[in-house]
């Protein structure tokens, strides 16, 4: 039963895709709007707000002080958490971390720490003794689709725009969070047999894999990965590699159009 | 006394609070419904400096089967506090307070949804504590309720959270975040604006009778109050056209 | 199935209410015997056994050393375990701590803990550095109805016959755990449309909410905790705190008995 | 050897234990039957220190369903020491040491239950250590066998839990605290009092052949005056109306 | 810069690497199929040091029934790394990389296994890394594809698991550990070495649309060269009569 | 239905037993053939594979440095892990560790441990504050019966192959564990009514009772226990005991055998 209303999707999206259109009369490499508040929670030292589409993502910084590992003497760390939390969607069930929960986390915090974007030796305290520990937090409230891009992209806005605590720890005046990039996820979805950008809830639901592509302000890549079950060409990857390009370079100026 | 509360003072001369309210005035408060498009009903409230969401999904199969009742829905309630959303960062998972806060507020809940209508079925209400400064159980029932009418659930009535609390020896009515930490006692409480019925009672600290029922007094002075928001936001979501 | 017996015994409770009648012929008002054995248990330093009816709890107070949080430090720290074991009854199953027992540990914790009871200065060992942490173990062996009155009764017997164990630590000579006061839990159960104090398990099985109050030695309210579906008006929670002003007197009387 | 156990002195000069009991003798042992109102079947047990109570439900039906024996019962044990039966807290939850104990106490009771007679069936054993002084597993099967019969669970004998040891090279009955921690060896046993038979079987330590032998004939011994104790506990349950 | 990883010189002035190979040289690579007695599928590979050992069962009815999908098989992979393959002990247990491991692993393989021939069933794949030395989760793609065809379970192409990597500024094919822990991107995939497609892509470090493009050449060409030995170590077991 | 192959496969057993034969043609006290390798896994300190006919088992010995119990100031410490991965049989199911795992990992660990084959003392690096923790993972990857006595001949070949690296954590020389002796364990199993020794997977699949026996270099008992459903006479462990010091000796010789 389940599976009757995907094949019915599937048919449909394929038709749709025949004919290059989408469910939402959208272009292929069409992004819906981006609303991105920043600044917006009490008691985060950081946050942000993405809403795209029917998807809303609040991302939360926090800081703690933490004793570094021994071969890293002056290094801070970072840590990405993420909660597919049963509030998000009524396909997400309570419980421990899933695994597409993981691998959220884990891509979101992949793009922004190879990236280098972020000075870890910015984060030392007192060299072997104590270091900034950087949390983030990546909280769905609605999964409308592509909540990988609405995360990554909150995510590097919250951090954009973080203040460390440091008179509540009693370690001298606060300051900003300094970083030097902005790398940007962007997320591709095979969909009626061919990939589009930004795949809203029912393309999901009916789509196959997708690909997530992390670029750096030099238009480096910094983190891919492929997700669910599916297979692509290399001139395939090519293609939405080109547009990602563009994509991300728009994130990236929302993003700092943000900043104060 | 080192590092003792008595020297934190949480009142003015003139008898006002720290924050200027007056003892029997609420924090400002905000609601909307209709903020989650993927939910069945939502809410968003801001309670002072607190932000809760809250979705509901259902009625829906009630599932594993052991947790159905013939004659009846049960409601799952989950309250969870973000993990930034609180001064010291909360580690997500396992946590006894959140156990205990989902309990009661799903028995209040049950007590007014009407949960014969749905035997054998789930409502599922998920509330996210986005940002704490005090009360958050309270901010939480209220996003409930307005999240549960939001979604076209038969209620006999809603409920308001509110509470009043005692700091300095005087009852004052709905604690901040000061008032909380170096209070002496604090009665939250879900109150049925309509029939004027409790479905939700907490209290801890010290409190003596008389100094209970002027709680009790400010708390559902305050929930008529926060009731009138509670109705001006379904009206506005249903006005949108999102109900 | 499982609901049928419910129903039945609903109508029964409903028709005996109306008579002002109970199943165990008690009045309204009326608890049942309270036995309280107090230091029985090897190994706790302090212990308390209460049976009322066929309810049976256990209730052991452990000690250990801990480091004060750094904004209280000198103040020692306490901290309630409940266990609803299978053995208790049928009805209770293995795993991870129920939110039943969740909200029983927290409720007893909390009269304890708000009454001002415990004097947490006095469990200093070195300001800064080292306090006492008391453990108390709520364990009920059989539930016959109102485990709520039976631990909480249990605990301030255990706690307030109890002894530190400071020798086997090392730091010094054994004392006698102080309280300064004995605050009491009674519990209050609505059966047949109205409420009775210490329902047994018939009663809880059908009955509807219940309502727990801690008192102090004045009379002043120390916790509060509606329990279970179903709603009260204020004029109901006046008759039984009044109620409550008498049984909790008793019931320190008898804990006060078994002091040396 | 520093802070080694060399030094300690487990026997008295004229070949006496600390306590004064001789090598071949037991501890004092109480046993009741009946003791818990809510369960099926029940038994408590003081040995030495140690006390533990038993609790039996069913049979019922087993679920989740891929328990179930098309031609038996399952006996479903659980092992568990008080948080406070010991001399540092045990916290609750998973230990390695419980769910083994229980392991082998269930398999040991599978031996001697007719669980033939009750085909998809589970049979509840709980079994509570309020206060542990060494050899708590055994004094724990002998309160489930008591707890079974009281329970009117059909078995084909008892089982006694009986246990030696071996201190200063000595072989003796029913090892206490100080003995557990300092002594040699320890073979605890589960002995079925009318065929002989052995239905739980650990052992740890150093013992040679004649040893191990020895220690068997010392169990055997206590087995059958521990038998008479639960015989009298079961009567006296059953006179007083209770079984 | 401190302990940073500046000093540390991963290529030899004649554009060899440290253990001696061409930038575009895989390390030594053995693959066994049919190693596991009690499997239905298995295969043993050596990838330099790495030791990946892969176990299949089924297909089986999948169970609880709602993993069931009605329309094909699902495929259960658990990528586990045994506590002792790595220079610190890994705790057994809950692990988030090897979660993810698993589940993009499981995803690559239900691209190329014919899933569809068997509703409602399931497929276990059990990935055991004995040795870690940089690249397991190729080795485990590797070594699970071996064990699905020695199953015989239909599949309309194998998957190998390569990677390529950068290191001083060099695209470099098969990282080894040292190259891992100091260079500047790593390029994992699973390639179908029939149709040239990808279904294991990740990616993380530093890498150019260029260095991109060079790495996935290394891969492709490695891949090819893997896939001979795959198919040469099922014909082996198939002629011990072990397929 | 899962229940009706037992009961087939116990008759076959019952029959041959009568006959004083085994499925695999094997005399009751015969072994399978024992295949040991050692020092074989790059990352392990010490390493063995045992395979004993369909049975394969792979055990890693790990260090690392801890704080000794205050009480035992210069006491290195032993920990065994067993894990029952569902790689191994079609019948485990991935999850916390089964009872079936911790049996067989403190079973092992106890024969080793109370042999006393391991000097402790031998462990302490700085008394009162650094001592070696050894880490014994006992990994089955293929069940084809007898995982027990597998796993005990690894483990006991793998610690007595076993470097400590002392030089990786930086205080001192890598030097070999030291080993006093040389426990081993065989085990029993009651297939048609009788005894047998090292049951292969139909004879455990069809059998009852098992015991586990561990014998030091001079024949004295150091562990016992007995596991699953069924009960066994004093006189025939008697027999298994006598049949026990054959065995153990033929190991022993095959372990000391692998060592350079």
């Amino acid at each position: 039963m389940v599976q009757l209303v995907p094949q019915l999707l599937r048919q449909q999206l394929a038709e749709l895709a025949a004919n290059d259109e989408r469910t939402d009369g959208r272009s292929r490499w069409q992004g819906r709007d981006v609303e991105l508040e920043v600044d917006i929670l009490y008691n985060a030292e950081g946050s942000a707000k993405v809403v795209m589409g029917d998807t809303i993502v609040y991302v939360g910084v926090k800081f703690d002080t933490a004793t570094p590992y021994s071969d890293r003497p002056t290094s801070g760390s970072l840590m990405t958490g993420a909660e597919l939390r049963p509030v998000a969607h009524r396909k997400y069930e309570p419980g421990p971390p899933s695994p597409a929960s993981i691998e959220l986390g884990r891509v979101v915090d992949r793009g922004i720490r190879e990236s280098g974007c972020m000075d870890m030796e910015s984060l030392c305290i007192v060299p072997g003794e104590s270091v900034w520990r950087v949390m983030i937090d990546l909280h769905v409230l609605s999964d409308g689709g592509n909540i990988f891009d609405a995360c990554a992209t909150a995510a590097i806005a919250a951090l954009r725009t973080a203040t460390v605590p440091a008179k509540r720890f009693d370690v001298g005046e606060d300051f900003k969070l300094e970083l030097k990039s902005t790398p940007v996820m962007c997320s591709f979805t095979r969909v009626g047999g061919r990939y589009v950008y930004d795949a809203n809830e029912a393309e999901e639901l009916g789509g196959d894999e997708r690909v997530h592509i992390t670029l750096g302000d030099e238009g480096h890549l910094h983190s891919l990965q492929k997700g669910l079950k599916g297979v692509l060409m290399p001139e395939e990857f090519a293609e939405i590699l080109a547009q990602a390009g563009v994509r991300c370079a728009e994130l990236r100026e929302l993003i700092h159009s943000k900043e104060a | 006394m080192m590092g003792g509360y008595g020297d934190i003072k949480l009142l003015n001369d003139d008898g006002t609070r720290l924050d200027g309210r007056a003892v029997d005035e609420m924090r400002s408060v905000e609601i909307k419904a209709g903020v989650l498009p993927v939910a069945d009903g939502s809410a968003w409230v801001k309670h002072g400096l607190n932000v809760a969401v809250a979705a509901v999904y259902g009625p829906m199969e009630a599932h594993p089967r052991k947790i159905q009742r013939q004659d009846r829905a049960v409601i799952d309630v989950r309250y969870n506090m973000a993990p930034f959303s609180t001064s010291d960062r909360i580690r997500p998972g396992f946590n006894r307070r959140s156990r205990e806060i989902s309990k009661v507020t799903a028995e209040a809940l049950e007590s007014v949804v009407l949960v014969e209508r749905y035997p054998r079925s789930k409502i599922r209400v998920e509330i996210e504590i986005l940002a704490a400064e005090a009360g958050t159980r309270c901010v939480g029932i209220t996003a409930a309720s307005v999240a549960l009418a939001d979604a076209g659930i038969p209620m006999r009535d809603m409920i308001v959270g509110v509470a009043s609390g005692k700091i300095e020896g005087v009852v004052v009515l709905d604690l901040d975040k000061a008032e909380d930490n170096y209070g002496q006692a604090d009665l939250p409480m879900g109150i049925l604006p309509n029939t004027g019925e409790m479905a939700f009672l907490q209290m801890d600290g010290d409190l003596s009778i008389e100094e209970y029922n002027l709680a009790c007094e400010y708390n559902y002075k305050a929930a008529s109050e926060i009731h009138e928001l509670m109705k001006q936001a379904l009206l506005d979501s249903a006005s949108r056209g999102d109900a």
